[in-house]
C-alpha cells in the first residue's frame, strides 16, 4: 500500500477537477488548446482509473484504497471517506473510459471551448466523486457536481429539434394527435433535465436527512455510511423507517436512471445536448443513479429494498418495454438512441431489482457495457451530424457508401444493444434474465421480448440509415475524422472484449455484489 | 478428438484478417476463407476417426444420457456471474463453460457442414467473381461456418445459443449483402426479426431449464430430466419453448416465411445457409435436446403436428411458385417439416439421416439454380425451358439433385425418406402416414416439375447465347451429386467397415436399416409415378393441365397466394404494433412529459405569476397586510401558548 | 388610584386608531402623523406600566420614564427624516398622494 | 444597580467610539474635499474600517463581559459579528465607489452614513436589552432610510425611501409597544430577565403574548420575513444597487445577529415555553420560504428578483432560528453559517450587478443576454453565485443548506427541512433563467433600453423556437452562437475594485464551500458565546 495507492481514490477526483480549474486561465480564443489540456487531464484520469480497477484485488474483496480525512467534526461529524468496491471499481474505470472519448470527441467543440471543457472535467471529477465517497454528505455533494454543469453543457452547446411529423392514421382513421410531432429546444431540454434531476435529489437530500435523523438515537448523528450500514445490520432502523426512507431513495436516484415514469428528461437531454455530453450522460451519469440505488438503498435499507423491490421490477420492466416500444416509432436518430437508454436502464433497474446475485452482477455488467455502448452510438451519431446536420432516419440513407467506418462502428454498438452474443450486451442481459427468472418469472419473460423488441428499432435504424443506395446529397460526406476512428475502435473493441471475455469484469463485480447480497 | 475445437476456432481467426487486409490479400482473401474451412474439414475427418477409435474409456468421453451413443465433452471456464464460489446448484453462481461435446450427431453435422461450405466458398469464386465487396462475402462466410461448427460443438445451451445467434446474425448479412437493392434489405430484416422471435422462446426455454436445473450443461439437464427431478409441466414447457426456436430457425409454420425471401441473397448462401446447413439447426437442436422432448408425449405430437403441416402446406406452394428458387426454398421448407415430423414420431436417426441426405442434394439444386441464374440471370421458371441443350452439365447434375430427392430408389433422398415414413408409420396415428404419403408425392411432383420445366421440352429460343457453368461450379456440383447418389448407402450395413447408419446415429438403442416393403413400395410408386406424370405434363406438354387448374381453382389461388401468412404479419405489423408504437410515443410526450412532467413546474410557475399581484405597490396595503400578519399572529401565539 | 388596564386600554385604542390612520390616510404627511399617534399610545403604556409595577408606589421602576424619553426622541428625528422624504418627493412627483405613489409593484 | 461597573470596562467599546468618530471625520473631511476628490472618502473609509476591525479583534479576542449593568454585551459573538459588518461594510464601499462617482452626489454622507450605519449593527450585534436594541437597530434603520433616497433625482428611488420610511416607522411603532407590553407585564427589558421572568411566570397574560407578538412583528419587518416583507421588493428596486445589496446583506444579517441574542437568552432558556413557540418561527419561516420563492419565479427586474430570493433564504434562516435549543448548537452554527456564506455569495453576485450597472446602466434581466460573450469574467461570477444561492455544490451554497437543514431535521423538523428543500429546486429555477440569459440567449446589437415586461415575456416566448425544416434542426440557426465574433458589443473591464470584490468572494464562495472547517470553528466559538455564556 505505497501512497499511490493511498491517494489514487482522492486523485480520480482531484485531478480533474483540477483541470478543470487550470482550464479557466487558459486563453479564451484558442480552442484547441483548451482540448489538447482537456486531453491531457482526462488521459491521467484514465490511468488512475485503469490503475484503480487493475490494481483491485478481487480476490481480497470488500472495500480497498480506504482513504479517511477529517472534514467537518462535531457536531456534524463529516468526513472525506474515500473507499471502493467491486461494483465502484468497474464503474470507475468506466467512466475513465467514456471521460476520455468524450474529450477527444469534443474536437468539433470551438465555440467556448475552454468553458465547455471546463464544465466537463467538472462533470467527470463529480462522477468520480460519487463512485468512491463512503459518507452520504460527500456521495451527495459529489453527486449534485455531477448534475450542475449539465444545464449549460447542453444549454450552450446543444441543439434543438424542431420536427413536424405528418399526421398518423391509425385503421385509416386520421387521429385527433399528432402521434411523432415534437419540438423542442435545447433551453427546454436543458432546464428539463436540470430540474428533473435536481427534484429528485430533493428525494435524496430528505432520506439522507432521515438517515441522520434516524441515528441520532443510536450514539452521536453521524453521515458516515460505514457506521450506517454497521447500525442497519444490527437492526437499528426499523421496518416502518425503512419502507418510506427507501423509496425516497429509489425514486431520487431512480430520476437519474431513467426510471419510469420520470425518464422523458433523458431522450430530450440527450438530444439537446452536444455529444461529447450525450457520451458523458447516457455513458456514465444514468449509472449513477442505479449506482446510489444499490450503494445507498440497498446496503443501508436492505429491509426497505426488499418490501419495495416488487415495485422497481415492474417500473424497470415498464422501462424495457415502454421504451424499446416507443423508440420503434421516432424518427430523430438521438431520440431512437435516447429511449434505447430508456430501455437499457431498464434491464439495470431490473437486475438491481431482482436482489439476486447474478441478477445484481448483470446490472452493474450491464451499467459497462450500455456505458461503453451508448456513448459510442452518440458518438457515432455525433460525427454523422457534424456533416449532415440531419438525424431524421427517413432523410438519411446509404451513409455506409460513404461513412463507412462511422457505419461500422455504429453498426457494432447497435448490435451490441440488441444483444447479440459475442459483443457485451448479451452477457449483462443474460445475467440479468438469469437473476429475473429466479425471482419474478412473468416480468422476465417480458423483459426478453423487449430484447426483441430492440431487435426491431435497431434493425429498422441500420437498413434505413446505413444500408441502402447513397442519396447524391450525400456525395461529399468524408467519413470519420482519425479522432473518431480512434475512439469508435477502441469502444468497439472493448465492447468485443467484455462479450467474448467477460471473466476480468464479472470476477471483480462478483466480490462487490457478494458483500451488497450478504445483507440479504 | 479435443482438437475439434480448432474446426470452428480456425474459420473465426481469419475473419478479422480478412475485414482488416482482405483489400490487400490476394483474392481478397478469398483463399484465406476456404483454406480455413479446408483445414476445419480436415481435421473433421481427424475427429471423427478419433470418434470412432474412442471407447466409454478415453479420457472426457461416456456412454451418452438416454442412448448408448459415446458422448465426449471437452470445456474450460468462460466466465462465472453471482456469489464467488457458491454452489452453482444453489442458483447463487452460474459457471459457463466454453465446452465442446462429440458425439455422432456433433459429428456427422461437423461433417455436412463443412464439406457443403467448401464447396460452396469453392464455388463462389466462380459465382461472386468480380463482385467489390468479396472480401466482407467471405469475411461473413467464414464467420457463419465458425458459427454453425461452434453451434453443433456447443455442449451447453448458453454457447449453443450464442452460436444461434451468430448464425442468424451471418444469415442476416448475406441475405442482405446486396443492400443496395430494397428487397434484399427487407428480407435480411424479415429474416432476423422474425428468427428472433423464436429466439425469444429458446432463450425463454433455457433460463427455464436452468432455473429447474442450475445449470446450462446439456449433460447435466438430460441427466435431471432423465432423473425425473423435473415435473412435467416445466419439462413440456421448456420442451415447447426450445421448439420454439427451432421453428424460427427451421422455418417451421408459422415462422416460414422468412425463408423463401432470403433467396434474394447470394444464391450459394442459400445454398449453404438456407438449404443445407443453418435452417436445419431447428433439426439439430430438437434432436440435441431430444431426452427432453421424448420426455413429454405432448411437446412430441406438437412437433410432429407442426412438421406435418409445414410439410404439406410448403410442399402445396413449391408446386405453384413460379420462381425457380423459392420452389426450392419451399421445398427445403417441406423437408424440414418432414425432419420435424419424424422426429415428433421418434425417428431420431431417420431425422438426422434425411438432414445429411437432404443438405447434399439441395445443395446441389441451389448451386444448379445459381449456375442457371449466373448463365440466364433468369429466374421464372415459365421463361425457361430446354436449358439442357446449353448447359448439360448443370441439367444432369440438377436432375441427379431432383431426382435423389423426389425419392426415386437407390438415391440418397430414397432411403431416408423411407425411414422417416416407417417412423411415422409406427408412432404416429394413421392421418399421418397418409398426409406424409401425399407429401412425398407432391415433392417429387414438384422436382420434377422444376426439373422438366427448366431442363427440358421445349428449348427457350433466348437462351442461345447461354453457355454452362465454369469449372470451379460444376466440379463443386459434382462432387456434392456424388454425395447425392450413394449417400443412401450409407444406410446399409457393410460388414467390417461400418455397420449402418441405424448403429452410429442412435437413440436409446440402435438398430439396423429397417424395410417395410410396402411401404417402399408406394413410396417408390409415388415417387416414380410423380416424375412420370411431371414429364408428360411439364416437359412433353402432352397432359393438359388447363382442366385440373380450372377445377382446383381456389386451392391453387390459395396457395399461390402462399395462404396469406406474409399478409397477416404485414398488417400485424403495420396496423398493430407500430400503431402501437406510435400511440406510446404520443402517450410518452403528450401526457407523460407534457402533463406529467411539464405540469407540475407550469402550476408552480403560474403560482407564483398569480401570487405576485399581493404586492399592489400601496404602502397602505402593506401596512394591511402587517398589521393583519401582526393578528394573525398574536391569536396563533395565544393558541400554542394555552 | 387609576388602574392599569384603563391606561392600557386607552394607549390600545390610540394605537389601533393610528394604525387606522396610517391604512386609511391617503396623504403621505397624515400618514406620518398617524405613526405619531402610534408612538404616544406605546408612551402611556410605557409611563402607566412605570408607575404601577410592582405596586411600590409612584415611581417604582424608572426604565419606562426612560424609554418614553428615548421614543420621543427618536420620534422627532423619524419625523425630521421622514418628513424630508415627503417634500423630496412632492418636487420630484409633485404629489404626496400614496395612491399615485405606486411606480413599483409586484 | 450598583454604579462603579457602569463605567468600569468603558473601554471594550472603544472600537464603536472610533467608529463614531470616524464617521463624523468622514463627514467633515467631505466639507473640504473638491469634488473629483470624493473617491478618497471611500479608500478612507476602507482603510478606517479595516483597522477597527483589526483593532476589535486585538482587542476583544477571549473577552466575555457585559456592559452598562447588561446593556451591552462585549463576547465572541459581538466580536464575530462585528468584524463580519465590518466586512461587509469594506466590501460595499468597495464595490459602490464607482457607482457613487457615476450616479450620486455629495459621497461624503454616503460613506459616512454607511459607517454610521454599520455601527448600528454592531451595537445590534451587542445590545442584551430590548431598548438598547431599539436604539441601535434606528440607528441602523436612519441611515438607511437616506441612503435608500439618496439618488436624488430618481423617483423610483425616492418612493422607495418613503414606503421604506413608512413601513420602518410602522413597524418599529409596533416592536416598541411589544416592548411596552412586555415592560408592563414583566417589568423588565434585559433579555436575561426577560427568560428569568417568563420561567417563573405561571400562565402567559394576554398582554404579555400580545406583547412578544408585537416583539416579533415588529423584528420581522426587519428581517422582511412574510407577512411583514411587502416593503422589500419595491424598497430593492428603488434603491441605488449598492444599497440594495447593503439591504440584502447587512441589515438582514444584523437583525437575525440581535434576534438570535434575543431568542438565545429570553427564550430558548424557557424550555417548556420554547418547544411551543418554536411553532411560531416554523411557520413564519415556512410562509417566507413559498411566497419568497414563488413570487421570484414572476419576476423580470433582477433587483426585485434578489429581493425575492432574500425573502426566501430568509425562510431558511428563520427555520434555523427556529430549532435553536440549549443543548446542542447545531442550529445557531447553521444559522450564523448560512448568514456568512449567503451574505458572502450575494456580494458576488451584487458586486457583478454593480459592475454591469456601471458600464450598461441596465437591470433587467433579458438585458444580461449575451454577457457571456461581452464581459465573461461578470457573467461566470453572477453563474457562479446564482448557482451557490441555488444550493449547488462545489459552492458554500450547498454547505450552508446541508449544515443549516440539517440541524432543522435534526430538531425534528425533517418536514420543514424538507420543505426548504423543495423551495431550494423552484429557486434553482428562475436563478437558471437567469443564468440562461447570460449564456444561451444570444447578445442584443443594440442593448434594450430598460427592458421592461415587454422583453419580460419575450424571455419565455423564446421557449418555444421558431419552425424548422423537418428532421433539419436548429444548428444552422444557432450557428450565430458559434461564431462569437459578430453582433456583440463587448462591455468595458470592471474597475479594479470591483473586480477584486468579486474575485475574493468567488475563492470565498468556493472555499467555504470546500473547506468550511476553519470558519465554523469560529461559528462555534461564537454560538457557544450566545448560547451558553450570557
Amino acid at each position: 500500500m505505497n501512497s499511490f495507492d493511498q491517494s489514487a481514490l482522492l486523485l480520480t477526483i482531484l485531478v480533474p477537477l483540477a483541470g478543470a480549474v487550470l482550464s479557466m486561465f487558459l486563453p479564451r480564443n484558442r480552442p484547441n488548446d483548451a482540448w489538447y489540456f482537456a486531453i491531457f487531464v482526462s488521459a491521467i484520469t484514465l490511468v488512475i482509473s485503469l490503475f484503480l480497477f487493475v490494481g483491485y484485488d478481487f480476490a481480497a474483496g470488500g472495500y480497498q484504497f480506504v482513504r479517511v480525512y477529517e472534514w467537518l467534526d462535531e457536531p456534524l461529524n463529516i468526513d472525506l471517506h474515500l473507499a471502493m468496491d467491486g461494483i465502484a471499481a468497474t464503474l470507475v474505470l468506466l467512466n475513465g473510459i467514456v471521460l476520455f472519448g468524450a474529450v477527444l470527441i469534443s474536437q468539433t467543440i470551438k465555440h467556448r471551448s475552454r468553458d465547455f471543457f471546463v464544465l466537463l472535467l467538472a462533470l467527470g471529477s463529480g462522477v468520480f466523486g460519487v463512485f468512491v465517497a463512503q459518507d452520504l454528505f460527500f456521495l451527495f455533494f459529489f453527486y449534485e457536481l455531477a448534475v450542475l454543469p449539465m444545464y449549460l453543457l447542453i444549454g450552450v452547446w446543444g441543439s434543438s429539434t424542431i420536427f413536424e411529423a405528418d399526421r398518423q392514421r391509425l385503421w385509416g382513421i386520421p387521429l385527433p394527435f399528432d402521434l411523432g410531432s415534437y419540438n423542442r429546444p435545447k433551453e427546454y431540454g436543458a432546464m428539463k433535465l436540470m430540474l428533473v434531476l435536481v427534484g429528485g435529489s430533493v428525494l435524496i437530500w430528505v432520506g439522507i436527512l432521515a438517515m441522520y435523523v434516524a441515528s441520532d438515537q443510536f450514539g452521536s448523528p453521524t453521515f458516515s455510511m460505514q457506521i450506517l450500514g454497521e447500525l442497519s445490520k444490527e437492526g437499528a432502523f426499523s421496518p416502518t423507517f425503512q419502507n418510506w426512507v427507501f423509496p425516497l431513495f429509489m425514486i431520487g436516484f431512480g430520476v437519474l436512471a431513467g426510471l419510469w415514469p420520470f425518464h422523458t428528461w433523458s431522450p430530450d437531454g440527450h438530444v439537446a445536448a452536444p455529444t461529447g455530453v450525450s457520451m458523458l450522460h447516457a455513458g456514465v451519469l444514468m449509472k449513477l443513479g442505479a449506482f446510489g440505488i444499490i450503494r445507498v438503498g440497498m446496503v443501508l435499507l436492505p429491509e426497505g429494498a426488499e418490501a419495495w423491490m416488487p415495485v422497481l421490477i415492474v417500473l424497470g420492466t415498464v422501462n424495457v418495454v415502454y421504451g424499446a416500444i416507443s423508440a420503434m416509432s421516432q424518427r430523430d436518430l438521438k431520440y431512437i438512441i435516447g429511449y434505447s437508454s430508456v430501455s437499457h436502464m431498464g434491464y439495470v433497474i431490473m437486475g438491481i431489482a431482482t436482489l439476486h446475485p447474478v441478477g445484481l452482477t448483470g446490472a452493474v455488467l450491464q451499467m459497462f457495457s450500455h456505458g461503453i455502448m451508448t456513448a459510442l452510438m452518440f458518438a457515432m451519431v455525433g460525427a454523422i451530424y457534424e456533416r449532415t446536420h440531419v438525424r431524421d432516419i427517413t432523410i438519411l440513407n446509404g451513409l455506409m457508401k460513404r461513412m463507412g467506418f462511422a457505419s461500422f462502428f455504429f453498426a457494432i454498438a447497435g448490435l451490441a444493444s440488441l444483444g447479440l452474443p459475442g459483443l457485451s450486451g448479451f452477457v449483462a442481459e443474460f445475467m440479468v434474465f438469469t437473476g429475473a427468472f429466479k425471482t419474478y418469472l412473468p416480468f422476465a419473460i417480458l423483459a426478453v421480448i423487449g430484447a426483441a423488441l430492440t431487435a426491431i428499432y435497431i434493425l429498422r435504424l441500420l437498413a434505413r440509415t446505413f444500408f441502402g443506395e447513397a442519396d447524391p446529397r450525400w456525395e461529399g460526406l468524408t467519413d470519420a475524422s482519425p479522432v473518431e476512428k480512434t475512439v469508435g475502435a477502441a469502444f468497439v473493441l472493448i465492447l468485443l472484449f467484455v462479450g467474448v471475455w467477460p471473466a476480468p469484469f464479472t470476477r471483480v463485480i462478483n466480490v462487490g455484489v457478494d458483500s451488497v447480497m450478504s445483507l440479504f | 478428438m479435443v482438437w475439434a475445437w480448432l474446426i470452428p476456432v480456425i474459420s473465426f481467426a481469419v475473419v478479422p484478417l480478412i475485414i482488416l487486409f482482405g483489400k490487400r490479400l490476394p483474392g481478397k482473401g478469398s483463399p484465406l476463407a476456404i483454406l480455413a474451412i479446408l483445414a476445419g474439414f480436415a481435421i473433421f475427418w481427424v475427429v471423427f476417426a478419433g470418434f470412432l477409435s474412442a471407447t466409454p474409456e478415453t479420457e472426457g468421453c461416456a456412454t451418452g444420457v438416454g442412448t448408448k451413443a459415446l458422448t465426449c465433452n471437452f470445456q474450460i471456464t468462460w466466465f462465472e456471474a453471482g456469489i464467488p464460489g457458491a454452489d452453482t446448484s444453489g442458483f447463487d453462481r452460474i459457471e459457463i463453460a466454453w465446452g465442446i461435446t462429440i458425439d455422432p450427431l456433433t459429428v456427422s453435422m461437423l461433417g455436412l457442414a463443412t464439406f457443403v461450405a467448401l464447396m460452396v466458398q469453392i464455388y463462389s469464386l466462380g459465382y461472386m467473381h468480380g463482385d467489390p465487396r468479396i472480401d466482407w462475402y467471405y469475411a461473413f462466410h467464414a464467420l457463419f461456418i465458425a458459427s454453425m461448427l461452434t453451434l453443433v460443438l456447443a455442449d451447453n445451451f448458453l454457447l449453443l445459443y450464442v452460436a444461434w445467434e451468430l448464425v442468424g446474425l451471418c444469415s442476416y448479412l448475406l441475405i442482405g449483402f446486396w443492400h443496395e437493392r430494397p428487397e434484399p434489405r427487407e428480407a435480411a430484416k424479415k429474416a432476423f426479426i422474425v428468427t428472433r422471435i423464436g429466439d425469444v422462446g429458446l432463450l425463454v426455454g433455457i433460463l427455464l431449464l436452468w432455473s429447474h436445473v442450475g445449470s446450462f450443461s446439456m449433460s447435466e439437464t438430460f441427466a435431471a430430466v432423465a432423473g425425473g427431478e423435473l415435473s412435467d409441466g416445466v419439462v413440456t414447457f421448456s420442451a415447447l419453448l426450445l421448439f420454439l426456436g427451432a421453428m424460427g430457425k427451421s422455418a417451421q409454420f408459422p415462422f416460414h416465411v422468412w425463408l423463401p425471401d432470403a433467396m434474394e441473397g447470394p444464391t450459394p448462401v442459400s445454398a449453404l445457409i438456407h438449404a443445407a446447413t443453418m435452417v436445419a439447426a431447428g433439426v439439430y437442436l430438437v434432436a440435441r435436446a431430444f431426452p427432453i422432448f421424448s420426455a413429454s408425449d405432448t411437446a412430441m405430437l406438437v412437433v410432429a403436428t407442426i412438421g406435418l403441416i409445414t410439410a404439406l402446406g410448403a410442399a402445396t406452394i413449391a408446386l405453384v411458385a413460379t420462381d425457380l428458387k423459392r420452389i426450392l426454398a419451399y421445398s427445403t421448407i417441406s423437408h424440414l417439416g418432414l425432419m420435424m415430423l419424424s422426429l415428433g414420431a421418434a425417428g431420431y436417426t431417420a431425422a438426422i439421416f434425411h438432414l445429411l441426405a437432404h443438405g447434399f442434394a439441395k445443395a446441389l439444386l441451389f448451386l444448379g439454380a445459381g449456375s442457371v441464374m449466373h448463365s440466364t440471370e433468369e429466374l421464372d421458371v415459365r421463361r425457361m425451358g430446354g436449358l439442357r441443350k446449353v448447359m448439360p452439365v448443370t441439367a444432369i447434375l440438377f436432375s441427379i439433385g431432383a431426382l435423389s430427392l423426389g425419392g426415386i430408389p437407390i438415391l440418397a433422398g430414397f432411403w431416408s425418406k423411407d425411414e422417416i415414413l416407417i417412423a411415422v408409420n409406427d408412432h404416429l396415428n394413421p392421418v399421418f402416414i397418409v398426409l406424409t404419403l401425399l407429401t412425398a408425392f407432391l415433392s417429387a411432383l414438384y422436382m420434377a416439375r422444376a426439373m422438366f420445366v427448366v431442363f427440358y421440352g421445349k428449348f427457350a429460343e433466348h437462351f442461345e447465347h447461354v453457355h454452362d457453368a465454369p469449372p470451379t461450379m460444376s466440379i463443386t456440383m459434382g462432387l456434392l451429386a456424388v454425395f447425392a447418389v450413394f449417400f443412401g448407402l450409407a444406410a446399409l450395413n457393410w460388414p467390417g467397415a461400418f455397420d449402418g447408419i441405424g448403429y452410429f446415429i442412435i437413440y436409446e438403442k440402435g438398430h439396423g436399416l429397417e424395410f417395410v416393403v410396402w411401404l417402399a413400395a408406394v413410396s417408390t410408386v409415388l415417387a416414380v409415378g410423380a416424375f412420370i406424370y411431371g414429364y408428360l405434363a411439364y416437359a412433353r406438354k402432352s397432359v393438359n393441365l388447363e382442366g385440373a387448374r380450372r377445377t382446383f381453382a381456389l386451392p391453387l389461388k390459395i396457395a399461390e397466394g402462399r395462404y396469406y401468412v406474409d399478409e397477416l404479419y404485414q398488417w400485424t405489423i403495420d396496423r398493430v404494433v407500430l400503431s402501437l408504437s406510435r400511440f406510446v410515443a404520443w402517450f410518452d410526450r403528450a401526457l407523460v412529459n407534457d402533463v406529467g412532467i411539464n405540469g407540475p413546474g407550469d402550476i408552480t410557475r403560474g403560482l407564483g405569476e398569480k401570487l405576485k399581484y399581493h404586492v399592489t405597490g400601496y404602502v397602505y396595503s402593506y401596512v394591511l397586510v402587517m398589521a393583519l400578519g401582526l393578528i394573525g399572529l398574536a391569536i396563533f401565539w395565544w393558541l400554542v401558548s394555552r | 388610584m387609576v388602574p392599569l388596564v384603563a391606561f392600557q386600554l386607552l394607549s390600545a385604542a390610540l394605537f389601533a386608531i393610528g394604525i387606522y390612520g396610517v391604512m386609511a390616510r391617503r396623504s403621505a404627511v397624515l400618514i406620518v402623523m398617524s405613526i405619531e399617534l402610534m408612538l404616544n399610545a406605546v408612551n402611556i403604556n410605557l409611563i402607566a406600566a412605570a408607575s404601577h409595577l410592582e405596586g411600590t408606589g409612584r415611581w417604582a421602576n424608572f426604565d419606562g420614564h426612560i424609554i418614553a424619553i428615548f421614543i420621543i426622541t427618536v420620534a422627532a428625528a423619524e419625523v425630521g427624516l421622514g418628513m424630508a422624504i415627503i417634500l423630496r418627493m412632492y418636487r420630484n412627483r409633485s404629489t404626496v398622494n400614496v395612491d399615485e405613489i405606486n411606480l413599483m409593484k409586484w | 444597580m450598583s454604579t462603579e461597573n457602569l463605567t468600569a470596562n468603558l473601554y471594550l467599546l472603544t472600537p464603536e467610539f472610533v467608529l463614531a468618530g470616524f464617521a463624523l471625520l468622514v463627514f467633515v473631511l467631505d466639507l473640504f474635499l473638491p469634488d473629483e476628490r470624493k473617491d478618497l472618502l471611500g479608500w478612507l473609509s476602507v482603510l478606517g474600517l479595516i483597522g477597527i476591525a483589526i483593532l476589535s479583534i486585538a482587542m476583544l479576542v477571549g473577552v466575555d463581559e457585559s456592559l452598562y449593568n447588561g446593556l451591552l454585551a462585549v463576547d465572541e459573538y459581538a466580536l464575530f459579528f462585528k468584524v463580519f459588518f465590518i466586512g461587509i461594510g469594506v466590501f460595499v464601499i468597495l464595490s459602490s465607489i464607482d457607482y457613487v462617482r457615476q450616479y450620486l452626489n455629495h459621497p461624503g454622507e454616503f460613506y459616512g452614513l454607511l459607517l454610521f450605519s454599520v455601527l448600528g449593527m454592531n451595537l445590534m450585534a451587542m445590545s442584551r436589552e430590548l431598548l438598547t436594541a431599539y436604539i441601535s437597530l434606528e440607528l441602523l434603520s436612519f441611515s438607511l432610510y437616506v441612503m435608500v433616497a439618496y439618488a436624488l433625482g430618481s423617483p423610483k428611488s425616492n418612493e422607495a425611501s418613503l414606503k421604506y420610511i413608512i413601513i420602518g416607522a410602522v413597524s418599529s411603532a409596533i416592536l416598541l409597544y411589544g416592548i411596552s407590553m412586555v415592560y408592563s407585564t414583566l417589568g423588565v427589558t434585559r433579555f436575561a430577565d426577560i427568560g428569568e421572568e417568563l420561567k417563573v411566570a405561571g400562565d402567559v397574560s394576554p398582554a404579555l403574548w400580545a406583547g412578544l407578538a408585537l416583539i416579533v412583528a415588529g423584528l420581522g419587518f426587519k428581517l422582511a420575513a412574510v407577512p411583514f416583507h411587502m416593503w422589500a421588493p419595491d424598497v430593492y428596486e428603488g434603491a441605488p444597487l449598492p444599497i440594495t445589496a447593503y439591504l440584502a446583506i447587512a441589515s438582514k444579517a444584523a437583525a437575525f445577529a440581535l434576534v438570535l441574542r434575543l431568542l438565545a437568552e429570553a427564550f430558548v432558556p424557557v424550555a417548556d415555553r420554547w418547544d411551543q413557540w418554536q411553532i411560531i418561527l416554523v411557520v413564519l419561516s415556512a410562509l417566507s420560504m413559498l411566497v419568497g420563492n414563488l413570487v421570484a419565479l414572476a419576476q423580470r427586474n433582477l433587483k426585485r428578483l434578489m429581493a425575492y430570493s432574500s425573502v426566501g433564504h430568509v425562510g431558511y434562516i428563520l427555520a434555523g432560528t427556529a430549532v435553536l435549543s440549549t443543548d446542542s448548537l447545531l442550529g445557531a452554527n447553521g444559522v450564523i453559517f448560512y448568514l456568512v456564506g449567503y451574505s458572502v455569495t450575494s456580494m458576488v453576485v451584487f458586486a457583478a450587478l454593480i459592475a454591469f450597472f456601471n458600464a450598461t446602466g441596465q437591470e433587467e434581466i433579458v438585458d444580461l443576454a449575451g454577457l457571456a460573450d461581452r464581459q465573461p469574467f461578470l457573467a461566470m461570477a453572477i453563474a457562479i453565485g446564482l448557482f451557490s444561492l441555488s444550493g449547488l455544490p462545489i459552492f458554500v451554497g450547498f454547505t450552508i443548506k446541508f449544515y443549516l437543514f440539517t440541524a432543522v431535521a435534526n430538531e425534528g423538523y425533517l418536514w420543514l427541512a424538507g420543505l426548504a428543500i423543495l423551495t431550494s429546486l423552484i429557486s434553482l429555477y428562475y436563478y437558471l433563467q437567469v443564468i440562461r440569459q447570460m449564456y444561451i440567449q444570444p447578445a442584443l446589437a443594440a442593448p434594450a433600453e430598460g427592458g421592461g415586461d415587454s422583453s419580460g415575456d419575450a424571455v419565455v416566448d423564446e421557449t418555444e423556437a421558431e419552425g424548422i425544416p423537418a428532421g433539419v434542426d436548429e444548428h444552422t440557426h444557432t450557428a450565430a452562437h458559434h461564431e462569437p465574433s459578430s453582433e456583440y458589443v463587448p462591455l468595458p473591464r470592471p474597475s479594479v475594485a470591483l473586480i477584486a470584490v468579486v474575485f475574493l468572494g468567488l475563492v470565498a464562495t468556493v472555499g467555504l464551500g470546500v473547506y468550511p472547517a476553519p470558519l465554523l470553528e469560529l461559528v462555534e466559538s461564537a454560538s457557544a458565546a450566545v448560547m451558553q455564556g450570557g
